[in-house]
């Protein structure tokens, strides 16, 4: 084979374009980076970015032309939406799917959990899933908790907008906070575009939460903060793992306040052995080399790696095909892509367990003096519980 | 608005059945039975990602259909149609999973059930109308939004539902090739429903009410029934087309359905002809075929030195996006009764060529 | 019953309300001018929040000053665009019109993205103190500048439609374009002079927005916040669009509080205000200020 | 069976502080024409308006036929054979002539949105186009068939009242309501119109209320005439009687003296 | 001002329209070249059936084809001296022609002193109070209803319409069907004040009437179209003479008038055309 062909989906006008346009800058410039230097053992990648704006028909209708004219043998996704629309086809087709949608569902590609409605076998990502993400930060609440000393039960709230994304670790996450001993509040309803969220600050200030899991995105997670900052709520956020970059902490400026947020790579400016090929592989859209990338970035460069490496046990294997890919994900344990060693996680993926990652680094952000600090203080790994698989 | 009536020299009608037929001409007619024809064979000729989408404009063009009798036809603008079209979609799939009743029954019984939450939605119908309806049936778009994210036992919940593929004798049409034959005949069905509803005793009374509802209601059309109908008929080919689109995809989650959903609908009415059936399906046609035909441009811009500018390549999906905006705009100042209005002045043209009148 | 937070959250509705009325009031202002229903409208908060961002942070601009200048920008842009734009679609069918404004949005959307990214950005600190405690809520300056602006602008608005001949000349625009043309109107100025004031005044309540939760695309979102009001109210009347907001403003909170309180529903805040307009057309079907419709024969 | 077809028993209307109607009572005849006439601003749209439901009196009586209609709907005097015309013009703007005059027959037609749209498998059809066959009688007698497939919104005034003509006649009415059938129209148009109107009475038995401020036509085709004036029944009789009142002379033909009644009566006529 | 009417006719019309066609919607042809001229401080009528463009003509001479799909596509006008073929609506208003148009258009939803109001749009004098009495000395009905004008009787909604241009104060005035609805004393009213409001203040008219015998007596000059085309024209005298005028449009002819109840025959009358 000369080439094979890789889609390339992305959200960078639609509604979760804040951190969907790191992520995809992330794979378009490792695509095109393993292009330059060499492609899969020679093979070179064809690929093509479609920004679809988080509509789903539009994704579809890529997906499509993709497999009828492409022949793709494997495609980098992005969100819930189309990630979910496109199981059955995906599954169908043989085509593995490398999303951005950390949905829990996603890591059972059997069926096995009963919440699981229908098994993924050809979707992974990389990254612990929203779910075990959530489980990660309630862990590090409860031993905050009896840290600081405080007494009593914890109380943990859940604030996000009534939707897919911000619900997919909703019900694991409390049911896990009750299992730790928190008090589970009624979840907080916020809407997922920004606004005056003065309202359900105040509820959450009356209801003396002491934890809420922040499960929006962008603008939302901007104004929640500004707006309790405000009516002086005094909760300990945690976010997702969208929920914490660069840009969101120079926008919120003074309202960042011990915020805790997940990562699963290590910061542009962290002295790590792979940042260098990182650094690298930004310079494919950024010739200056002086753009500051947000961790988000870095994801999609890992989804990408993963990917190729899988492709290159594909080639040895009987050709790039998604099949071969698929089974390729399944080769190595403890896996970190060559040359990103301390960038991405070990990674462990088998053919009844999508959960590659299962470990989550806890980070801390400060406003001071005119810029926000973050500091990391705490890395969680979460136990492989079967009842979590796909939950 | 052509006053005139324009036919062929030589088409006389020599019977009122004649003149009441739903094309216009002869040719009309054969040249529309022979696409129809052609299309069955697309699956042979074109890949599939064409075929993706005609598939998509079966089912959107259904929805459309419904949206262009209710807005077009009755006068009624509504901003829910989206939602409708989600609830169709999660209805049919609640009725596959948890009634277990076959999927080519849930489409039409989907169909139902849409139409009796349109009528429920629509029922302010009765006493409020113009712009202050259209605001109603906004509020009821984020309500039945609203329901779909919080309705666990009906739509899944925030997980999504599944839907099965269709399937008739053991067949199943789980490709993308059988189930276009799934999506022509639904679109062909409710497109020759829709024309014989619009010339028959009820589709005049919608147009009645339309154009002068005090009149029509003194001509014996009973307002309140047909103002209701309308809602009603308009959200069963929502149901439709929204069941077809769950059985198709096998997934249904509660993200899609949106207001920009609703306003894509009618973005495709107003563009192809408000009150038109053929109207209906080339604004559905247009706007499928715009992000695609956007996408390619898009592509073909990379190749270029314009590519290579930081500025625009950085904006390339702003720029398909204002490009959307732009050509909804410029197609509303130079077109603005929509492409069948368009269409039809062009025959005109030819049927008087050389002579300008 | 915690009457606290209740006293707090109405407080708090009030305050929010009269942003939503201000708004509202654009959407009249355009509506009863040319019966157009502006999507567009959440834009026009956008561009002017934005515009008045970028002249204090990139030209570093006293607030004051910026706001001024970003308030004559959107004058001049609501002219141009409806000379541009909507000038060409007088006379065309409502709702192609009404698409149009759809299309605008869509537009504009894109290109503020384009221009100014995807990522919030905060106003730099206006005032010294950045919110004041009344009653035990603690509320934001910018708010309070926005409820003096706010009610500036309502008395402006009012003695413009009672006196001015310009006032009488958009309702009769309104009504019947052909007839006012035949009467010496110029349906082209009374649709700049409207779309015009629209957008300076909706640029006002995007930067009070912006001061207050950041700027980013998603404010534009308010343009639809804001309908349940205006159709509250009733879409012609001006002091409709106040009491409208102000409704809406306190319903949100208040459902918020019983949701909070007693019912763990959820989305309350968002989705009550909804089921609340249904309700109250039913009884109102021209809202609690709109004028009826004549219907004669 | 009574001999009048339309019994209207003190109606009284008002829309707020204006006295549109005050206490208003007649009988028509069944099989007549009758005409009522008044200053503009007198009540008649509205004593119309009342009569075929538009307006609910505010109290009175509407007898149709023998059954109190007061409290129907509009729809449900169709049903029962009842047909009018409007002062301005009311028209399906954006629809072909002949479904103007189909949706005449609405109430007639049994076909639903579930069976129309069967058409062929159903007796949709066969309905449509019996129906069909009766419209284009009516439009053969109005003398409009030219115009059968224009759109009605397009058409001049004159054509225009006549296709309103012809949609009141296809309700199959036994009382046809006219309001102002020949306002805007020309001596020959005026001439054809009265001919309709005496045509429909006489040949289909039609009985007609009409609103009219030609003189020389309610004087010469109505068989009974009633005067409004300020919403209250000033007289009502023979046109002749009617004609010859000083008070109607001076309020409402303008004629001060006994004299010129005749020649203005010829001057009015065209 | 009644010097102003007494001026003599100046040889360039006030008003000429110059084998004009109308197209609408780019198909529909209604005028086939027109050609009429309205001198300075005189009535016009303009007669003709219905559907004859009449109404077309008006719309094409004060500018507002244009938002109903129709076009001038030959032909010029002018308006003392000035071309306003191709001007807007607005603007020949202000260069002092209004019409009233057909079926009275006023604003529904707008009081009647609104509206009144409203005619004096394009005017900047503070004399408007002063012009809203003499509406009111012409109409003095129409100070008696305050509420909306969509209320009104037919009758009072076209004395509004009238008064509504005169507040205007233009140079001249089309009417489109004024008579139309109205009882015989206020047709009679209405072309009086007609009559009057020409030679008190020295108003142009151009009047468009079905009511052939008013309107001809009223007016100086008159033409008669068919089938958008001018078919006959004359003055006051030649018209009332003219014995197919009689016979068509003023009723009689010779012999005695003929009773509408004894029209039956189905006969096709003489046309021009
Ligand atoms: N819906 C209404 N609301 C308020 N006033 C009304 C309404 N309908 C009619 N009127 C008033 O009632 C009075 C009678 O009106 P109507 O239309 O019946 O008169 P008419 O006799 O038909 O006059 P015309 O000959 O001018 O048509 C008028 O003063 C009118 O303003
Ligand atoms: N907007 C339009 N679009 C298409 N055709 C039109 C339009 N307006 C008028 N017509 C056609 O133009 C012709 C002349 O119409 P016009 O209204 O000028 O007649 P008119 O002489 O004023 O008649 P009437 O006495 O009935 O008012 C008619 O045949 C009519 O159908
Ligand atoms: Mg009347
Ligand atoms: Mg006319």
């Amino acid at each position: 084979e000369d080439s094979v062909f890789v889609g390339h989906l992305a959200d960078m006008s639609g509604p979760t374009a804040f951190v969907g346009k790191n992520y995809a800058n992330g794979v378009r410039d490792s695509l095109a980076y393993i292009n330059a230097h060499g492609g899969i053992d020679g093979t070179k990648l064809r690929s093509e970015t479609i920004d679809y704006g988080y509509k789903v028909p539009q994704a579809i209708a890529a997906y499509k032309k993709w497999k009828s004219r492409e022949g793709m043998v494997a495609m980098q996704g992005w969100g819930t939406a189309d990630t979910e629309a496109l199981i059955s086809f995906v599954a169908r087709d043989k085509t593995p799917v490398f999303s951005a949608s950390y949905s829990g569902h996603l890591t059972d590609p059997t069926g096995k959990n009963p919440h699981t409605k229908k098994p993924a076998p050809y979707n992974f990502f990389y990254g612990a899933s929203y779910s075990d993400a959530c489980r990660g930060l309630v862990q590090w609440a409860s031993d905050d908790w009896k840290s600081k000393g405080s007494k009593g039960k914890p109380k943990f709230t859940h604030i996000g907008a009534n939707h897919p994304f911000p619900n997919a670790p909703k019900a694991a996450c409390a049911e896990y906070a009750e299992e730790l001993g928190f008090d589970v509040l009624q979840p907080v309803v916020v809407s997922m575009k920004p606004g005056d969220f003065k309202a359900q600050c105040l509820s959450i200030k009356s209801s003396g939460s002491n934890y809420g899991y922040v499960a929006n995105i962008g603008g939302s997670v901007l104004s929640l903060i500004k707006s309790c900052d405000t009516v002086g709520v005094d909760i300990q956020f945690m976010s997702s793992i969208w929920g914490g970059d660069a840009n969101m902490f120079n926008a919120a400026g003074s309202g960042i306040k011990d915020y805790i947020f997940p990562t699963m790579t290590p910061f542009w400016g962290d002295d790590v052995p792979g940042m260098k090929l990182v650094h690298e592989i930004s310079k494919m859209s950024d010739k200056s080399g002086e753009e500051q990338r947000v961790h988000h970035y870095m994801r999609g460069v890992c989804s990408t790696y993963f990917m190729k490496e899988a492709m290159e046990w594909a080639k040895k294997n009987g050709g790039i095909t998604g099949e071969n890919v698929k089974k390729g994900m399944y080769v190595n344990k403890n896996w970190v892509p060559k040359g990103l060693e301390g960038v991405c996680l070990a990674a462990n993926w088998s053919n009844e367990d999508h959960r590659g990652i299962n470990q989550v680094n806890i980070y801390k952000g400060n406003y001071e003096n005119g810029g926000v600090k973050v500091e990391k203080v705490s890395q969680v790994t979460l136990e492989r519980r079967d009842d979590w698989l796909g939950y | 608005m052509s006053s005139l009536s324009m036919r062929p020299c030589g088409d006389f009608r020599t019977s009122y059945k004649q003149d009441n037929t739903i094309f216009e001409t002869k040719t009309i007619r054969w040249v529309t039975i022979f696409t129809i024809i052609a299309l069955c064979f697309a699956p042979l000729v074109v890949d599939g990602y064409f075929i993706t989408l005609l598939i998509q404009i079966s089912y959107l063009g259904i929805a459309a259909l419904g949206l262009n009798i209710l807005v077009g036809y009755t006068g009624q603008i509504s901003l829910g149609h989206g939602a409708f079209f989600g609830f169709g979609a999660f209805a049919s799939a609640w009725l596959n999973t948890s009634l277990h009743i076959p999927v080519f029954l849930c489409i039409p019984l989907a169909g139902f059930l849409t139409m009796g939450v349109g009528m429920m939605f629509g029922a302010p119908a009765a006493r409020i109308k113009g712009l202050y309806l259209a605001i109603a049936t906004l509020a009821s778009q984020f309500i039945i939004e609203d329901f779909f994210a919080r309705a666990d036992w009906f739509s899944g919940g925030a997980s999504g539902s599944m839907a099965e593929p269709v399937s008739l004798f053991g067949f199943a049409f789980d490709t993308d090739q059988s189930f276009y034959y799934i999506a022509l005949f639904s679109l062909v069905f409710m497109f020759i429903w829709g024309c014989n509803l619009m010339r028959s005793r009820d589709g005049r009374a919608f147009v009645a009410v339309r154009d002068h509802y005090l009149s029509a209601e003194i001509m014996g059309v009973k307002l309140n029934k047909y103002r209701l109908l309308s809602f009603g008929i308009s959200s069963f080919y929502a149901g439709i087309g929204g069941a077809l689109y769950a059985h198709y995809l096998g997934y249904v989650s509660a993200e899609g359905f949106t207001i920009m959903m609703s306003i894509q609908f009618l973005a495709m009415i107003i563009i192809g002809g408000l009150g038109s059936i053929k109207g209906t399906l080339m604004g559905v046609i247009f706007m499928v075929f715009l992000p695609e035909v956007l996408e390619s441009g898009v592509g073909v811009m990379k190749m270029t030195d314009w590519g290579n500018i930081p500025m625009v390549v950085d904006g390339l999906a702003y720029i398909k996006e204002m490009a959307i905006g732009l050509v909804i705009i410029g197609f509303l100042i130079f077109e603005p009764e929509g492409i069948a209005h368009r269409w039809t002045q062009i025959k005109n043209y030819w049927k008087f060529y050389p002579f300008a009148y | 019953m915690n009457f606290e937070l209740l006293t707090q959250l109405v407080i708090n509705g009030l305050i929010v309300g009269l942003l939503y009325g201000v708004i509202g009031m654009c959407f009249v202002l355009v509506y009863k001018s040319t019966q157009i229903v502006n999507f567009a409208q959440g834009e026009f908060l956008l561009i002017g929040a934005w515009v008045c961002w970028a002249s204090l942070i990139y030209l570093e601009l006293p607030f004051f000053l910026g706001f001024i200048l970003s308030l004559v920008f959107m004058a001049g842009f609501g002219v141009l665009l409806q000379m541009v734009v909507l000038r060409p679609m007088i006379g065309e069918p409502i709702i192609s019109v009404i698409m149009v404004t759809i299309g605008l949005s869509i537009f504009f959307q894109s290109l503020m993205k384009w221009i100014f990214g995807v990522s919030p950005q905060s106003y730099p600190q206006v005032f010294d103190t950045q919110s004041i405690n009344i009653l035990g809520l603690n509320v934001e300056m910018a708010y309070l500048m926005s409820t003096v602006i706010a009610l500036i602008i309502m008395v402006a608005f009012y003695l413009f439609f009672k006196h001015s001949k310009h006032g009488l000349a958009m309702r009769a625009t309104a009504f019947d374009q052909q007839a006012s043309q035949s009467l010496g109107v110029s349906v082209k100025h009374v649709f700049a002079m409207s779309w015009g004031i629209a957008a300076t005044v909706s640029a006002t309540a995007g930067i009070v927005l912006g001061m207050v939760n950041g700027v980013s695309d998603s404010l534009s979102i308010m343009g639809i916040k804001v309908f349940p009001a205006v159709i509250l109210g009733g879409l012609d009347s001006i002091i409709g669009a106040i009491v409208g907001g102000l409704i809406i403003g306190v319903l949100e909170n208040v459902a918020e509080f019983f949701d909070s309180q007693y019912l763990h529903i959820g989305n309350m805040y968002d989705i009550a205000p909804f089921y609340v307009l249904l309700i109250i057309l039913w009884f109102k079907p021209y809202g609690l200020f709109g004028t009826k419709d004549i219907e004669r024969i | 069976m009574t001999e009048s077809i339309l019994k209207v028993e003190n109606v009284s209307l008002a829309f707020g502080g204006v006295k549109a109607l005050t206490d208003v009572s007649f009988e028509v005849p069944r099989g007549s024409v009758f005409s009522i006439i008044g200053p503009n601003g007198a009540g008649k749209t509205s004593m119309l308006n009342c009569i075929s439901g538009r307006y609910q009196p505010n109290s009175g009586n509407v007898i149709f036929n023998d059954k109190i209609v007061t409290d129907l709907r509009p729809n449900d005097r169709a049903d029962l054979g009842m047909g009018r015309t409007f002062q301005n013009l009311a028209l399906f703007g954006h629809m072909s002539v002949l479904d103007n005059i189909m949706v005449g027959r609405h109430h007639l037609l049994k076909n639903n949105w579930l069976t129309g749209p069967l058409y062929w498998a159903s007796p949709a059809q066969k309905e449509e186009l019996a129906h069909r066959r009766y419209c284009e009688e009516i439009i053969d007698f109005l003398e409009i068939s030219h115009i059968r497939k224009s759109v009605a919104g397009t058409l001049s005034y004159g054509l225009r009242k006549r296709v309103e003509l012809a949609r009141a006649m296809a309700l199959k009415p036994k009382l046809i309501l006219l309001d102002e059938p020949m306002a805007g129209m020309n001596l020959e148009e005026k001439e054809d119109m009265a001919r309709y109107i005496l045509d429909l009475n006489e040949e289909f038995g039609i009985t007609v209320v009409m609103i009219e401020h030609d003189m020389g036509v309610v004087m010469d085709i109505s068989h009974q005439v009633m005067v409004l004036d300020f919403g209250k029944k000033l007289m009502s009789g023979l046109p002749e009687e009617v004609m010859a009142d000083p008070h109607v002379k001076r309020a409402y033909l303008g004629i001060e003296d006994d004299d010129e009644i005749e020649e203005e009566a010829v001057k009015e006529a065209s | 001002m009644s010097q102003a009417a007494a001026k003599i006719q100046t040889a360039t019309p006030m008003l000429s329209v110059n084998n004009i066609e109308v197209v609408y919607d780019e198909v529909i042809q209604v005028l086939r070249g027109v050609t009429l001229d309205v001198p300075e401080g005189d009535v016009v009528t303009l007669l003709g059936p219905n559907g004859a463009g009449k109404s077309t003509t008006l719309k094409a001479i004060s500018g507002l084809l244009k938002s109903e799909y129709g076009e001038v596509t030959k032909g010029d006008i002018t308006f003392m001296g000035e071309r306003i073929d191709k001007k807007n609506g607005e603007d020949v208003v202000r260069s002092g022609l209004i019409q009233v148009m057909e079926g009275r258009r006023i604003i529904e939803d707008m009081t009647s002193i609104e509206n009144l109001k409203l005619g004096a749009y394009t005017r900047n004098d503070s004399q408007i109070n002063q012009d809203l009495e003499m509406v009111f000395n012409y109409f003095p009905r129409l100070k008696e209803r305050t509420g909306l004008a969509g209320y009104l009787s037919g009758g009072e909604q076209q004395m509004l319409a009238i008064g509504r241009a005169l507040m205007a104060r233009p140079k001249m005035i089309c009417l489109d069907e004024p008579s139309m609805g109205l009882s015989p004393l206020l047709v009679k009213e209405v072309f009086g004040i007609i009559k009057k409001i020409n030679q008190d203040q020295g108003i142009t008219m151009l009047l468009v009437e079905q009511n052939a015998n008013y309107a001809i007596r009223a007016a100086d000059y008159g033409y008669i179209m068919e089938s958008g085309k001018i078919v006959l024209d004359g003055t006051q005298e030649q018209l009332l003479s003219n014995e197919d005028v009689k016979e068509f449009y003023l009723g009689g002819g010779n012999e005695e008038r003929k009773s509408f109840k004894n029209l039956k025959s189905y006969k096709r009358r003489k046309r021009w055309l």
